[in-house]
């Protein structure tokens, strides 16, 4: 008996103990769902902390002080029910946090009337079906990504190693969590008829880029283009760099290269680019906010954010500026806002500027940004901005690799 | 009495197996232990050198209480336990083998040596092949290397648990022979045996294990003799 | 604790719970909703560790890869759905067979192999499921997932009910066969598989049809997880994790035993319970908390929670 | 002779089998038959091959040579449960029964094996449970019985196939003289009353002796002699070979024969 | 396909599988000897593998210091898990208790190392040892450590006192305690050592490849497939099965590279059902 009791006891304790907390009117609440442990924590970790410098950085929004209220996914099938937790202290509107499958995350918060500003994402899904009305999408879709990494590759094989599209031999390697990046490229490469010379997409927990690499070296490829988000960027390149494989042209796919390690790998890094959406390396002077951005958060965590920090950052603070803008608190408003507001470009800390259209696409999201690893002062590597003109803070060198 | 067993009480897996044993094991004797199949003579042996617990009753040793302590400890008292289905190591060789059996001495080089002499006088075959691996032997063998490892940690009371098990009779001679000469050397031996007649026929004292509990005690010689003995226990 | 008085206080925590869980959705508020869907991942994973549990705890198939199933069900419905255009019904329908399959052959190979080894192959059964489902891009669309549009999804207070349903049917389904004869034959062959052949029980075909059954239900909470999530990616349903936590629950619980499953859902509120707290300020500290707990449970409830709540009185008679 | 042994097919018959484990035979060309309602023993030393022939003809293991024929049927490549089917079954030693199921379930398991209907299984344990005297213990889980009870349990799983021929392993073992009667007398009742053929492995010479139509002595693989319990206790190979020069056959008259 | 490039891939996966044997063979050895069956195996590697970047990188210790402290902590932690918390566990219990730890020691790594992914970054320099095949120096150094580390740990368990008590107990533990040995005890040491092996791949891994949170699991994974094929408790069964696998795994990164895992999982499958037979008469965990 006294066990069944026992056991009740403590459920009910449980229980009590999780009641949400009521809302507390003083503040404006925005809520963040992001991974802050599992496999994606680091990035998570930076978005989370960005958001928190824009709630600081802001201050208020409509007389009233902005608290983030930041919770871990840790995977994508705990989201909704953090969501939940979320929505039942009364938070209504979002930031989106980093998260790979955020479907199901931003679809909870709009079905049950939050209202959702996503920085981060780059899944076309939701607005290409349409009809989500309370969620915004900041970001351009990975499709024009892929072309705009195509059309790069093209230009600079042209421009730089003076070859015929129909000559240059590309290399598109990389791993399953961004193949829809390498595959949609190289669906574009076809529908060229420049088909990808290689085309691979090798498991999440490879080692060795030894057969990679040596296979890349055979075939005497003109441009690698590495569709890589994690550790295994910083691995290839130093296997790369080991066995002196040496492409005139790498173009890499987002984020796996510009992570800070690169830093401390010398010539493995030298010459390599990258194409972002963002990267707190761009031209100061260009985005507003984004010195300011950068101090704050390497005082306060000894380190640069990376650049979907700087993405949500950007995202966080246009998303006040709009609630400011509406006037009000109300959903509605704030929505109605959002949708015929225009900041122009040159004025976020990201650059870009917002211009949602009817499935609400961020129209005003690019341009996308070149950074290339170059030789600092100390002749260690330095990851600067190189395209678009008007953001960059160096030249190009390109060909790279093969004058070494 | 080098060792005396008073109203021992023991289960296995929560079934009463023991039930108020008691017996005693003087010096320099060889006392044996005789009864069917299942009368609980391996767990007797079990429970003393403490790899199965006691559930009441009292085992002494030299005087020193020594049930329910672990069975390393009680090893370390000067009982050695050569177990039943002999339990060699039968991936090591005979000399590690005996190795493992001196661990209790292992820091007395002098001794292991003398002790390991000992054997190989006592078994020359096993000298012979001291680096074959142990499985590799016939079961008279490897009963002497059990024998041999029972005996390297120079214990005060060797016990021996069904010494004939799957043995050819004219091996079992032989090796009950080797345990008179170890005894004439002072050895205190605890025997527990199946094969009445030869037991009983080497030993100094008796006693006859029925479904727990002691049914019987005596001399060897009256044992032996004894018809209603012979007629209710000793039918093989 | 009396056994006569055991079971009508087990029947009537049963009742009240299942009480409570009707009433809920009847007061719609943030709060509520937020207990419900709470709520719903308990259920989802009791639902998963009593279809655990009906192989791995009643005849002793310790699988480590039940989450393949779980992702066949997910993946065939929202392929099917998504890619093909076919109808809700007939995408169950092709999971279920595919399931099928799958235990069958898994099934085969517990004939040959037990213990840590067949454990070993279900695990590297899932983990070729995994690989396929994020390599096999023009079907699966890989990583990124296969998004459902709002038309194939359910919403949540639906999943609540279709998991408070399946969560009914499973404790039905195991109650009833705990007790049948096919329930009897499970149990014989876990604990001794050499004395049932001997005895008559044909233990491969056994086998074969309570993996069958248990693949067939992880299946469909599979396609009611797609359904509800609406998107399907490789890591949300083959995961280690997902297999894992069904048998974490099932053994905090109990195995074998009809509610097992259901006492070990405390382990889950509890992680959730500990994210919520400290989750978003200390990453780690959920996983430690979350961890230790586990090893403390484990430490003194080796055989599950069931075990505490039997009533005592065997011990003493015999 | 209880029953006539006379014309009749026999329940058992083993032709030549052999089986060898790594290198080692474990049985060689060994062959003997079983009539028909009797009851047989199979003794040896240990290690003699005597559980290696006993698996075989339960089908654990498979034999390189011969075959086994259970009632005029070649069983030899017969699966164990089929052979369960044909009314082959046996009991294992003490601790091969199921520990944590009660004692109905268990029976309930092995009646399973002539019947899909729980009621029917139900009731098939309980009437031989009742037999042997466990009503009372039905309930009760295997491991919380005595080792008596636990072997009479084990005893009445076998029964619940129904089986025409019973092998039993060391059944004996470890049970008192009153102990050793009681079953004696179940066994007796088995073979009587039911017809079963009986195999009885044994250490306890004394109840194969007192019980047997016909002994089996095994040694090394091989059979060494078949024969009544009179001329086996008299055979000198026999003598040589296992129960030592000095055997007196005298003293294994004490238990009288059932029936 | 030109012979160098066969030979340059033989080798590479020679030297890579080399370390798949050497971080596996910790596994086998808990798994197959000490009947353990640890999950929480790949965490304990990461765990080695992020102190060991901090320590070289942060905190700036000598390599030697390491490689000196880290296993006697490991050491230390072993005996601790197995003797407070494994001893007398059922699989049951083993499972869900390192799956605790790992989870403990997981949460850990994020809370004070930070979930970042951490690498040393090293360049390895290359050795040209035949004209057009070169090789990279800190592979060869780990595959002749790994090999040496083997060699020197089987002649442990063969030669020396200690190695003989832990052979003895791991073939017949209640025999030993009769010897007088403390068999507990010495499973207790035996899995200390066996984490000492994981601290020293651990050290050895940081040099060659990036750390993350999530890593351990692909190891864990590996290290328990490869400890199957081997055969379990066969230590240099499963450095053979590494360089196997190694190079297994070059060749199909050269010619198709997506489906590496799927068939060499379906591949781990097959031979385990074939080898069914002699599996039965294992050690039974």
């Amino acid at each position: 008996m006294k066990n069944w009791i026992r056991s009740v006891a403590l459920a009910t304790a449980v229980a009590s103990l999780a009641a949400p907390a009521l809302a507390d009117d003083d503040t404006f609440k925005v809520g963040m769902v992001t991974y802050l442990t599992g496999d994606w924590g680091y990035p998570g970790t930076s978005t989370k902390r960005s958001f928190e410098i824009a709630a600081e950085m802001k201050g208020t929004v409509l007389g009233k002080k902005i608290e983030p209220v930041i919770v871990d996914a840790q995977n994508p099938n705990n989201q909704v029910a953090e969501a939940q937790r979320l929505m039942a202290q009364g938070i209504k509107f979002y930031i989106q946090g980093y998260n790979l499958v955020p479907v199901p995350l931003a679809r909870y918060v709009v079905d049950n009337g939050g209202l959702m500003a996503d920085g981060t994402s780059w899944f076309p899904d939701l607005t290409e079906e349409g009809g989500y009305q309370n969620y915004f999408m900041f970001m351009p879709s990975w499709k024009d990504f892929s072309k705009t990494l195509v059309d790069y590759s093209l230009k600079f094989g042209k421009d730089n190693l003076g070859k015929d599209p129909k000559d240059l031999k590309i290399a598109l390697i990389g791993n399953p969590i961004m193949s829809y990046v390498g595959d949609e490229a190289a669906r574009i490469l076809e529908e060229k008829g420049i088909p990808a010379a290689i085309h691979e997409t090798y498991g999440n927990d490879i080692a060795d880029f030894t057969p990679l690499i040596t296979k890349m070296k055979e075939a005497n490829i003109d441009i690698v283009i590495p569709y890589q988000l994690g550790s295994d960027a910083e691995l290839y390149r130093r296997q790369a760099a080991g066995l002196q494989e040496t492409p005139p042209i790498l173009l890499a796919a987002g984020v796996g290269y510009d992570q800070p390690e690169f830093a401390n790998m010398g010539d493995a890094a030298l010459g390599s680019m990258s194409l972002s959406y963002t990267v707190p390396e761009m031209k100061e002077a260009s985005a507003p906010g984004l010195k300011e951005f950068k101090e704050r958060y390497k005082a306060k965590y000894g380190e640069l954010p990376v650049t979907h920090g700087l993405q949500t950052f950007a995202t966080a603070m246009a998303f006040f500026e709009m609630v400011e803008k509406a006037g009000s608190f109300d959903i509605d408003k704030v929505r109605q806002t959002m949708e015929t507001i225009e900041i122009p470009r040159g004025q976020l800390p990201n650059y870009w500027g917002v211009k949602f259209d009817e499935k609400h696409n961020n129209t005003l999201a690019n341009p996308l940004i070149i950074g290339q690893w170059i030789p600092g002062p100390d002749g260690k590597p330095v990851y600067k901005v190189v395209y678009p003109a008007e953001l960059a803070v160096a030249d190009p060198i390109i060909p790279y690799f093969k004058k070494h | 009495m080098l060792m005396s067993i008073n109203n021992l009480d023991a289960r296995v897996e929560r079934l009463p197996v023991l039930k108020g044993v008691s017996l005693e094991v003087e010096e320099g004797r060889i006392t044996v232990i005789v009864g069917a199949n299942g009368s609980g003579k391996s767990t007797l042996l079990r429970t003393i050198v403490g790899l199965n617990p006691a559930s009441g009753g009292s085992i002494r040793f030299k005087g020193e209480e020594i049930q329910n302590r672990p069975a390393y400890e009680i090893a370390a008292l000067g009982i050695s336990l050569v177990p039943e289905g002999r339990r060699l190591f039968s991936e090591m060789t005979v000399s590690e083998n005996l190795e493992m059996g001196a661990y209790l001495c292992r820091h007395d080089k002098a001794k292991v040596r003398a002790n390991l002499d000992r054997v190989y006088e006592l078994f020359p075959v096993l000298k012979e092949h001291r680096d074959r691996k142990a499985k590799t032997f016939s079961g008279g063998q490897q009963q002497m290397i059990t024998l041999g490892r029972g005996l390297m940690s120079s214990p005060k009371l060797l016990m021996i648990d069904e010494l004939s098990l799957g043995l050819a009779p004219k091996v079992i001679s032989e090796i009950l022979e080797k345990i008179v000469v170890l005894n004439k050397q002072g050895m205190s031996i605890y025997l527990v045996e199946q094969n009445v007649k030869q037991a009983l026929r080497i030993a100094d004292y008796g006693y006859v294990l029925d479904n727990g509990r002691v049914a019987m005690k005596g001399t060897a010689h009256a044992l032996l003799n004894d018809e209603n003995v012979q007629k209710t226990y000793l039918g093989l | 604790m009396h056994r006569n008085l055991a079971r009508p206080v087990g029947i009537a925590i049963i009742v009240g719970l299942i009480g409570v869980l009707l009433t809920l959705p009847l007061f719609p508020s943030p709060s509520t909703t937020y207990f419900m869907g709470l709520i719903l991942q308990v259920m989802l994973f009791v639902y998963l560790a009593q279809a655990w549990n009906l192989a791995g705890g009643l005849a002793g198939l310790f699988s480590l890869g039940h989450s393949a199933y779980f992702g066949i069900g997910a993946y065939a419905y929202a392929v099917g759905v998504a890619k093909y255009g076919l109808p809700p019904l007939a995408c169950f329908a092709i999971g279920l067979f595919l399931s099928a399959v799958l235990a069958v052959i898994t099934g085969l190979i517990s004939t040959r192999l037990s213990g840590m080894f067949f454990a070993m192959v279900t695990l590297g059964l899932n983990e070729i499921l995994l690989n396929l489902a994020s390599q096999l891009t023009w079907l699966t669309k890989g990583d990124a997932g296969t998004y459902l549009r709002k038309q194939f999804t359910i919403s949540f207070t639906t999943a609540y009910w279709v998991f408070f349903g399946l969560c009914i049917a499973a404790f039905v389904l195991m109650a009833l066969i705990r007790h049948s004869k096919l329930g009897t034959l499970c149990v014989a062959i876990k604990e001794n598989e050499a004395f049932s052949r001997a005895i008559g029980v044909n233990t491969g075909l056994w086998k074969i049809v309570i993996l069958l059954i248990s693949a067939a239900m992880v299946s469909i909470g599979g396609g009611f997880f797609a359904m509800y999530q609406g998107i399907v990616a490789p890591t949300m349903v083959f995961s280690f994790s997902i297999s894992i936590k069904m048998l974490i629950v099932t053994m905090i619980g109990g195995m074998g035993t009809v509610f097992g499953p259901l006492a070990g859902a405390v382990l889950i509120v509890f992680d959730e319970l500990v994210r919520a707290w400290l989750g978003s300020s200390f990453g780690g500290v959920s996983l430690v908390a979350y961890g230790t707990i586990l090893v403390i449970c484990v430490l003194f409830l080796p055989k599950g929670i069931m075990e505490r709540l039997r009533p005592a009185s065997r011990e003493a008679s015999s | 002779m209880s029953i006539n042994m006379a014309k009749s097919q026999p329940m058992l018959e083993v032709v030549g089998l052999g089986k060898t484990f790594g290198g080692l035979a474990a049985n060689a060309d060994v062959s003997f038959s079983v009539a028909r309602g009797s009851i047989s023993g199979l003794i040896g030393p240990n290690g003699a091959g005597k559980s290696t022939l006993f698996k075989t003809i339960l089908g654990v293991h498979r034999p390189d040579t011969g075959r086994i024929m259970l009632d005029g049927q070649d069983i030899t490549q017969a699966s164990q449960q089929s052979r369960c089917r044909s009314g082959l079954c046996c009991t294992f030693q003490i601790s091969e029964s199921f520990t944590e199921m009660d004692v109905r379930e268990s029976a309930m398991v092995a009646a399973y094996c002539r019947t899909s209907r729980r009621s029917e299984a139900r009731s098939i344990a309980d009437a031989i449970l009742t037999d042997l005297g466990l009503a009372a213990r039905a309930g009760r889980r295997n491991s919380e019985l005595n080792a008596f009870e636990r072997k009479k349990a084990e005893l009445a799983t076998a029964l619940a196939t129904r089986p025409k021929l019973l092998l039993l392993d060391e059944l004996f073992a470890g049970c008192s003289l009153g102990e050793i009667s009681e079953l004696i007398d179940i066994l007796g009742r088995l073979n009587q009353r039911d017809g079963i053929t009986l195999i009885i492995v044994e250490h306890v010479l004394h109840v194969i002796m007192s019980m047997s139509d016909q002994v089996i002595v095994l040694e090394s693989g091989r059979i060494i002699e078949t024969g009544t319990p009179e001329q086996v206790s008299t055979s000198p190979a026999v003598l040589k070979a296992y129960l030592g020069e000095d055997y007196n056959v005298d003293e294994h008259q004490q238990f009288r024969r059932p029936g | 396909m030109t012979p160098q490039i066969i030979i340059t891939l033989l080798l590479n996966g020679l030297f890579t599988g080399a370390i798949y044997g050497l971080f596996a063979s910790g596994l086998t050895f808990q798994l197959g000897s000490l009947s353990i069956a640890n999950f929480g195996y790949g965490s304990w590697l990461i765990l080695a593998m992020y102190t060991t970047f901090f320590a070289l990188k942060i905190w700036n210790v000598p390599l030697a210091f390491v490689v000196l402290v880290l296993p006697v902590i490991y050491f230390a932690a072993g005996y601790v898990i197995r003797n407070r918390l494994l001893v007398g566990g059922s699989l049951n219990v083993q499972i869900l208790s390192t799956i605790g730890i790992a989870m403990i020691v997981d949460g850990l790594i994020i809370l004070f190392y930070s979930p970042a992914p951490r690498t040393l970054g090293i360049i390895e320099p290359l050795i040209e040892i035949a004209p057009g095949i070169r090789i990279g120096a800190i592979r060869l150094t780990v595959f002749i450590l790994a090999a040496v580390l083997l060699v020197l740990f089987q002649l442990f368990l063969q030669r020396s006192h200690l190695g003989k008590v832990i052979r003895a107990v791991v073939l017949e533990k209640e025999t030993a305690m009769l010897m007088g040995i403390n068999s507990e005890r010495i499973i207790g040491i035996a899995f200390g050592i066996s984490f000492v092996l994981i601290a020293i791949s651990g050290i050895m891994l940081i040099h060659l490849f990036p750390v993350t949170t999530s890593a351990g699991s692909s190891y864990q994974l590996m290290s328990f497939l490869i400890a199957t094929i081997a055969g379990l408790g066969n230590m240099r069964g499963a450095f053979y099965a590494g360089l196997a696998i190694g190079v297994l795994n070059a060749f199909l990164l050269y010619f198709a590279a997506s489906f590496v895992t799927v068939v060499i999982f379906s591949l781990f499958v097959v031979v385990l059902i074939l080898r069914s037979g002699r599996t039965a008469g294992m050690r039974h965990i």
